[in-house]
């Protein structure tokens, strides 16, 4: 394996850790941190034929998601992007997996791709979240409207972004989402965020 | 701003969306059969329907899925919602002049 | 028995408190029967009808409006005129209307406020600038003034802009047509139907056409609203509602038609004298007479006739405005509103005689037809006199979409490589 | 300077703290509280601004949104904002105003010569002369030009930000007046979000301004304060204070303007906050309780300093603590204008006259004014107006019973006030933009609801013409229940929630009243003073009679050709009155001469809210590859390609463009040149049905190509013209990788999704984006092989890994796959690695291959070398209008499959001798270098700028100074080019040369490709 010094993040050139600390200010109303860059597989297969999806459910050690739904295994995380469509997340890099599923997955029609390398992720929390998001994406992220462990494909302004509401605590803590975005948007998303974080006071997060 | 029900994902914003014209015209299977009158037709005429049309949009920010709506090109009302390769539901005629 | 419009009578007028300026237009009843009916009463369609009976002595002739006359995408549009079109056929078509338009106030003795003030259209990287060179050569070698101004001589000719653009799409440069501008719309639709008129044209306002009568392949008059009437050559000048109408003839289109929107600012002092027209960004601008800052946006990308345009559109427009003119993000939107156009796979018109013997089409403009007004409706005239296309309009016939002669005006294609 | 105007008590100011600001360079005092129109009253200025046309002398009309005269220029330098609403703007201390559209001062204003001239400048008049000479057009229009506008537009760029936003809500009630506020709590006491949105700084609609009115047993705006209060707790409730509703979208989208910070001293801006904020709200339902506009009286020169609405009066007085005259005549056709009356005579104001057009006065105003004792004149009108910049008196006159005359050359009266109430408007813009149907209310004189364009929303109170304030707080809360029921909120408890209860005198709207929409003088109409309709524009009754006369016979000619309604108020005091004169005139019922459409926004919006924060570096993403930085800190120049910036070339020291690209061209054909291609498109596919589908997208044939193997593909939309070209490898049995242009990536994606999922279900065929998973490494030149072979074990003699092939293997100990293909023409190899390692590789590639003096390249050098072997670039040689048999690339189209586009070629005039064909061209003299776009003729023209057309026969595509044949190439397509080899063709310049080239064929080097081959 190569060394693991030698990879870029997507927001490298942004000298992030400079200026980072480890946690919000209560006056901050929200917080972004770059995620590690993310190990992902993109699955495709047709829910109906019934093989292919449980080879990949007992491969993967869960009940592939229904649409807008992310399930959580062992060490990996599905997000059901379409109705075909799936993306597992791993920590760790992703080619035993995708060895391992095309076995199972055999002769059947279906894609096993390998794409993390482009997209990156940032994380968003804080008792502003919901507002901050609401200023470059047309979803309602109300909770009546997008719930823990949701999965929803839109845009963020100008690039496309995935979202998943990864926990929402009432306190003053508030939502936390985690956000893709495709690895040449990710600067571009991430001066976006922090730009429009502006009124509320950001705090960057190591 | 429409507001789209995706046969997927649910109702998104139409700028998740983009646009595809009229649908239910199927390429010919022959191409070269056809005399140029017939493959002009199928290239370029357009119904261009002012009233109840029945469009494909595919939602390109979310699904990417192609699917088929029936809407209203003067009060852009949708009246339904269907999967590629499905049939057309019954509407109600809708005349403008 | 025609006042004619100039200082003296204006003056004679205001001394009588202007209690006795004649109609600028009758409102006649249709009569039962017509040599030519025109389908349409904007720009195109006036104007038509207008060179059918000064060109072609053809008087006997009626223009049938649905609503009131100027009141579609003549009315509604931001008024540039330019001919530097990219190819031949296209640039003849144009420099044909721009010709026109250069003595059109005389002619029609009525002031249409032409004014030429130039036309720039905008450069914001190397494949831009390439396209610009090679339409203002083209349009050169075409008889079309034409030139291309570098980034200094943007700033020179409209001092407004801020070339840099806010870093993101800097402006390297434009073409520029001295000769193109804007004329005001409405006074464009009011002076062809009042020279119209005066040449015996029936101007039959409230009247839509609601289908045709067809034998033998040909045409032989129209239903309308006030009843039917008798015609041997039906000029359709539709706009939005051309598919409409061809579907009610029996034959169909390749346009689509689509929501375009515009809108203007409040009226400010003298601040912008050119017309600037920017596709990187999608956005073009002029200052109108009255002040108000003019501006065209882009289209919805659906079949609208809903004539009003969507919020994103806005968004995108006024924010390309904002970055070409930071000094404007101040100023404010006072009117927005929408009109239908109707787009052709290549960008170009239709002027076309039809599977309908005897039935003209005049359609296709998509979002640039106000420009083509006085030309447009000279070579159809010729098309319905003659039951011939004038040399210049013979390109841009139907028969194109079969025969694969396209006029591919949509300009640069998608930036590759 | 004291308020002289200012009342002693009373109002909704904070007499304690006093604000200081100026208007036309003096200073003035007013109160938190005040709006600048308040202020400047409460200082005894009414005259702010010169009209339009005739600069006539004009002063504050109205208290609210609908003000037609009192524009000002609000702030200075990079701050200032043109036609600000006097009425709108809140006092803050510090504030600089100045009139506009008047020179050298308001006071004394040349423009004013215009008024004097009046006669010559009816509706119209500019398109009636200004025509000879012809060529003196211009020269007028630029005097009309400058004799136009109204205020100044910034000259320094805008130094504040903006901010927009989504938002989604069960309701949105727009107007936080009292049926508004009713259906807020109707429908947020049942749990649903709902969104109040109120264009003013307080809620209460015109109970900021009421006397005597009580609701549910409270006084008004006790009520109201109970009522925010309430909204504030509900965690469900957004309160928009500030912010006005101006645009109705399809499917319940409103759009909506927050002040956030225009009301504070610019001290007290918080720069982290925006100044304004879009939102932009989607909702299942809304309420439109916006309330009503009060229309004035159209009688003889009705335009003065001084006169204003009565309600506007009324306002003043209660709202604002000001006294808006010391002696008014207050004019009215309605009891409801009577309130003005008793609010002017209650404050110390004398009123020495109530003319009412109604031959017998009634009402519980009425009443109330009759037991004030102030003098009423029946069936009175006023007739004219005596003074310049400020009323100084009127005379009013008996009308005939038609009202069509008045008798007698009236009585003059002594006044500086006067107001008039003419009935009252509902607002119903948002309803009618909905596409709601307007009828027409003959007992209320006004358009109200009808049949809405949508059932989704809802009209209540004044907005729906309910103008009394019982049957308005009913409607609203009867429409708070329904809306929010209606996106499936029912309201909580087992008692039917009742209204809100309204008692007083103030509360019964305004009838009864006698309509008339023009007030006769004793002189004929347009002979002697003017009639305004529409006041800012200058619009006379006269000049709708003109308009008429001459034929403009539609409501919207009339408005177009008067400019009735064209403002920057589009008309809200002034447009019923229109309608009802051309009604008259026109002999039809009102209902039938219509109304105008009506369009957004109800009032101007910023143009910086629609932007946002998407201007400047957040315009539209920059996209860079994982090479970027590396690129950034060695010299690269670099060249938007849509949204990507790609290294042009890399500038060394001293050198110019040129000189750069020489240098890399000629590194690469002698040694060694790395090029970033990461941007590329690269779409990953798999699936059994992959070459089928291939097959199908391709005009060339793909069935026969082996795993390891890959090929050109060149890709047609339906219509035959070529659309996009790459590099397409077989992974895998049923695996490729398809590569496509930069700008076209995600076009192609898009092209083939379309055709898989709409065209071709039953394709099994998976398609998957994996452009930015690899960064791509083009290795090219004579030692590329020789360099990568001190990176991967893998065999690189040519037997082991021929050009064509693809091999995956790791590179430094990164999983790599590598691409034998060229672009340039030389031995090349493409090394895709995952992305995060790009950088290093290419470091690593930069640091070893110093050896053989590698040299980075930029895409300029790329498109040189392509160049010279005639390969062409999609959207460079090709517009859109380009088939593969222009290319000359007939090989590439397969004549045994179909594939799309394919039919289109067999059209008639694909096959035209004269279509544009690609060929080389080369310059006589090989140091002249043709410029790209240049157009091309068989003969000289007499001039490079021909009076009329002269035939061309092609364009330069491409054009390059090629350091390695040492001269000057050229791509062109030329008019049956392939035919003409060797004839001379002509460019004809816009500097006056013309230069001479020779059609030649367009592949310049290495034409048996042996180089790549090697």
């Amino acid at each position: 394996m190569p060394e693991e010094t030698l990879r870029l993040s997507a927001l490298a050139s942004l000298g992030l850790a400079a200026h980072a600390v480890a946690a919000r200010a209560p006056e901050q109303g929200i917080a972004l941190r770059e995620l590690p860059l993310p190990a992902l597989l993109n699955l495709r297969l047709d829910p109906k034929e019934t093989a292919a999806a449980k080879a990949a459910a007992r491969t993967l050690g869960l009940l592939l998601p229904d649409l807008g739904q992310a399930g959580l295994a062992k060490e990996l995380v599905a997000y059901r992007l379409g109705p075909d469509e799936w993306w597992i997340k791993m920590e760790g890099p992703a080619a035993a997996l995708e060895t391992k599923l095309r076995a199972a997955l055999g002769d059947s029609h279906a894609a096993v791709t390998e794409i993390g390398e482009g997209w990156a992720q940032i994380e968003v929390s804080g008792p502003q979240a919901r507002s901050l998001l609401a200023k470059g994406c047309p979803l309602d992220f109300h909770p009546r409207a997008f719930a823990i462990g949701e999965v929803k494909q839109s845009l963020l302004s100008k690039a496309d972004a995935v979202y998943r509401l990864i926990s929402d605590d009432d306190d003053a803590s508030g939502a936390l989402f985690e956000i893709t975005i495709r690895r040449s948007f990710a600067d571009y998303a991430w001066r976006w965020l922090a730009d429009a974080a502006g009124e509320y006071g950001l705090a960057v997060l190591s | 701003m429409l507001l789209i029900d995706c046969p997927y994902c649910g109702p998104r914003a139409e700028v998740e969306f983009s646009y595809g014209n009229e649908a239910h015209i199927a390429r010919p299977l022959q191409p070269e059969a056809l005399d140029d009158d017939d493959w002009a037709d199928y290239l370029f005429m357009k119904t261009n329907r002012k009233g109840v049309m029945l469009e494909r949009w595919v939602h390109s920010h979310g699904c990417r899925r192609w699917f088929n709506v029936a809407r209203d090109t003067v009060t852009y009302e949708i009246l339904a919602v269907y999967p590629m390769g499905a049939k057309p539901p019954k509407l109600p005629e809708r005349s403008y002049l | 028995m025609r006042t004619r419009y100039n200082v003296f009578s204006l003056a004679r007028n205001a001394m009588r408190h202007h209690a006795d300026w004649p109609k600028a237009w009758r409102s006649p009843e249709p009569k039962s029967s017509y040599d030519a009916v025109i389908v349409g009463g904007g720009g195109h369609g006036l104007a038509t009808a207008y060179y059918l009976a000064k060109e072609h002595k053809l008087t006997n002739v009626a223009v049938l409006e649905r609503s009131w006359l100027g009141g579609g995408n003549t009315g509604r549009n931001t008024t540039i005129v330019r001919s530097n079109y990219l190819w031949d056929e296209s640039a003849a078509l144009y420099e044909h209307a721009m010709k026109l338009w250069e003595g059109l106030s005389q002619d029609l003795n009525y002031n249409v406020m032409f004014s030429q003030r130039g036309v720039l259209n905008l450069a914001h990287n190397q494949h831009d600038l390439r396209e610009i060179s090679r339409r203002v050569n083209a349009n050169r070698l075409n008889g079309i003034d034409s030139e291309v101004l570098d980034a200094k001589g943007v700033k020179d000719y409209c001092p407004a802009i801020d070339l840099r653009g806010g870093g993101r799409y800097p402006v390297l440069g434009a073409s520029l047509q001295r000769r193109g501008g804007t004329a005001r719309h409405d006074a464009v639709a009011w002076g062809y139907a009042r020279a119209a008129d005066a040449l015996g044209v029936d101007i039959i306002q409230e009247c839509p056409v609601e289908g045709f009568r067809i034998s033998n392949g040909r045409v032989q008059g129209v239903q309308t609203g006030k009843g039917y009437i008798e015609a041997r050559k039906v000029g359709l000048v539709p706009a939005g509602h051309a598919s409409v109408l061809a579907e009610r003839a029996g034959f169909r289109l390749p346009v689509t038609s689509v929501p375009l929107q515009a809108l203007v600012s409040e009226p400010v002092k003298p601040v912008l004298d050119c017309v600037i027209m920017s596709g990187a960004v999608h956005a073009y601008i002029s200052q109108s007479d009255k002040g108000e800052l003019v501006i065209g946006a882009g289209v919805d990308k659906y079949v609208g006739y809903g004539q009003r345009g969507s919020l994103p559109v806005t968004e995108e427009t006024l924010g390309a405005i904002c970055e070409l003119f930071p000094i404007f993000r101040r100023m404010r939107m006072l009117r927005n509103w929408g009109g239908i156009v109707d787009t052709c796979p290549d960008a170009s018109p239709i002027l076309s005689k039809t599977p309908v013997e005897g039935l003209y089409i005049n359609c296709g403009w998509g979002t640039g037809g106000f420009k083509a007004t006085p030309g447009s409706g000279h070579v159809f005239a010729h098309t319905i006199a003659t039951d011939r296309p004038h040399a210049i309009n013979a390109p841009f016939s139907l028969d194109r979409f079969r025969s694969g002669y396209l006029i591919d005006e949509h300009g640069a294609a998608a930036v590759a490589h | 300077m004291a308020q002289r105007f200012r009342l002693s008590d009373g109002g909704l100011i904070d007499r304690k703290t006093t604000l200081s600001f100026t208007f036309e360079g003096r200073r003035y005092r007013g109160h938190p509280g005040d709006s600048l129109a308040s202020a400047l009253l409460a200082n005894g200025v009414h005259f702010v601004a010169r009209s339009f046309k005739y600069h006539r002398p004009r002063g504050i009309f109205a208290a609210g949104a609908e003000e037609p005269n009192a524009l000002v220029q609000l702030g200075e330098d990079a701050r200032t904002e043109p036609n600000l609403r006097a009425t709108q703007i809140e006092l803050y201390d510090g504030l600089a105003a100045n009139p506009q559209h008047c020179w050298p001062s308001l006071d004394f204003d040349v423009g004013g010569v215009n008024d004097r001239l009046a006669r010559f400048f009816p509706a119209g008049f500019y398109y009636k002369t200004f025509m000879w000479p012809a060529s003196m057009w211009m020269k007028y229009e630029a005097v009309i030009r400058q004799a136009a506008g109204l205020g100044k537009a910034p000259s320094e760029a805008d130094p504040d930000s903006y901010d927009k936003t989504f938002a989604h809500a069960d309701l949105l009630v727009v107007g936080g007046g009292p049926a508004g506020l009713a259906a807020a709590l109707a429908a947020a006491r049942s749990g649903a979000r709902v969104v109040l949105a109120e264009q003013d700084a307080r809620l209460g609609g015109w109970l900021l301004s009421a006397a005597g009115v009580e609701i549910d047993g409270q006084p008004a705006l006790e009520w109201v304060a109970a009522a925010e209060a309430e909204l504030q707790s509900l965690p469900e409730v957004t309160l928009l204070k500030r912010t006005q509703c101006f645009g109705v979208y399809d499917h319940n989208f409103f759009a909506l303007n927050e002040r956030v910070s225009d009301h504070l001293p610019l001290a007290a801006r918080d720069p982290r906050l925006p100044r304004q904020r879009l939102w932009k709200l989607r909702v299942k339902q809304a309420v439109f309780a916006t309330g009503a506009i009060e229309r004035p009286l159209v009688f003889r020169d009705n335009d003065r300093p001084g006169i204003m609405l009565a309600s506007a009066a009324e306002t003043y007085v209660r709202r604002y603590g000001v006294k808006p005259g010391t002696k008014a005549v207050v004019f009215t056709n309605n009891d409801g204008g009577y309130g003005a009356a008793l609010a002017l005579h209650r404050a110390g104001t004398k009123v020495a006259a109530v003319v009412d057009l109604r031959e017998a006065p009634e009402g519980p105003l009425t009443a109330a004014a009759q037991a004030a004792g102030l003098d009423i004149f029946a069936g009175h009108a006023v007739i004219g107006t005596d003074g310049g910049k400020r009323i100084a008196g009127c005379r009013i006159a008996p009308l005939d019973e038609s009202g069509k005359r008045a008798f007698g050359g009236g009585t003059p009266l002594d006044c500086d006030l006067l107001v008039s109430s003419g009935g009252w408007s509902p607002t119903v813009h948002l309803f009618a933009q909905a596409k709601g149907k307007l009828v027409w209310d003959e007992a209320q004189a006004c358009f109200v609801p009808g049949d809405p364009g949508r059932p989704e929303q809802r009209s209540a109170g004044a907005a729906n013409g309910a103008f009394d304030l019982t049957t308005g707080l009913e409607q609203g809360h009867a429409a708070g229940l329904a809306a929010a029921a209606a996106a499936g909120f029912k309201s909580k408890g087992r008692r039917k929630p009742a209204p809100p209860k309204a008692a007083g005198d103030g509360t019964m709207g305004f009838l009864p009243a006698r309509f008339l929409y023009l007030v006769p003088s004793d002189r004929p109409l347009g002979q002697g003073g003017k009639h305004f309709v529409d006041l800012q524009n200058d619009v006379a009754a006269s000049d709708l009679q003109l308009a008429l006369r001459e034929g403009y016979g539609s409501i919207e000619h009339v408005k177009r050709y008067t400019t009735t309604g064209m403002g920057t108020d589009q008309g809200k005091t002034g447009n019923v009155n229109a309608i009802g004169i051309v009604a008259e005139q026109l002999g039809r019922p009102l209902p039938e001469v219509g109304v105008t459409t009506f369009r957004l926004p109800y009032t101007p919006v910023t143009f910086g809210i629609f932007a946002g924060r998407d201007v400047d570096d957040l315009l539209d993403p920059v996209r860079t590859t994982p090479m970027q930085t590396w690129h950034k800190s060695n010299g690269a120049v670099f060249e938007d390609v849509g949204q990507w910036k790609r290294p042009w070339y890399f500038r060394r020291p001293g050198e110019d463009m040129a000189a750069a690209v020489q240098r890399e061209c000629k590194a690469v054909r002698d040694s060694l040149g790395l090029l970033d291609a990461s941007t590329l498109g690269k779409i990953d596919i798999q699936g059994p049905d992959a070459a089928v589908f291939l097959n199908r997208v391709y005009s060339n044939a793909w069935s026969k190509l082996a795993v390891g193997k890959c090929r050109y593909g060149l890709m047609l939309g339906e219509d035959g013209m070529v659309m996009d070209d790459g590099v397409t490898a077989r992974l895998g049995e049923w695996h490729y990788l398809m590569s496509t242009t930069t700008g076209n990536a995600a076009a192609v994606l898009a092209h083939l999704e379309e055709w898989l999922q709409t065209e071709w279900p039953e394709l099994k065929v998976y398609l998957t984006s994996v452009t930015e998973q690899w960064a791509t490494l083009q290795l090219a030149g004579p030692n590329a092989c020789k360099l990568l072979s001190r990176f991967t074990d893998l065999d690189l003699s040519p037997e082991a890994f021929g050009f064509m092939e693809v091999k995956t293997a790791e590179v430094m100990g990164v999983p790599a796959r590598i691409f034998r293909i060229s672009f340039t023409g030389e031995l090349s190899y493409e090394i895709n690695v995952p992305a995060s390692y790009g950088q290093a590789v290419w470091e690593a590639f930069m640091r070893e291959g110093e050896t053989y003096g590698i040299t980075p390249f930029g895409t300029e050098t790329m498109h040189v070398l392509r160049a010279e072997k005639g390969f062409i670039i999609v959207g460079q040689e090709t517009d859109g209008s380009v088939t593969p048999l222009d290319l000359g690339l007939e090989g590439l189209c397969s004549k045994t499959k179909d594939f799309i586009g394919k039919r289109s070629l067999a059209r008639p005039d694909m096959a035209l001798p004269d279509r544009k064909q690609l060929v080389g061209l080369e310059t006589e003299d090989p140091s002249e270098v043709l410029p790209e776009g240049a157009q091309l003729t068989e003969s000289v023209p007499e001039t490079p700028t021909p009076a009329s057309p002269v035939p061309i026969a092609g364009h330069v595509t491409s054009s390059y100074m090629s350091p390695n044949l040492g001269r000057s190439l050229a791509l062109a397509l030329v008019k049956g080019g392939r035919e003409k080899l060797g004839q001379r063709l002509y460019a004809p310049l816009a500097d006056g040369r013309t230069l001479a080239c020779k059609i030649v064929s367009p592949v310049f080097y290495d034409p048996e490709g042996e180089k790549m081959r090697a």
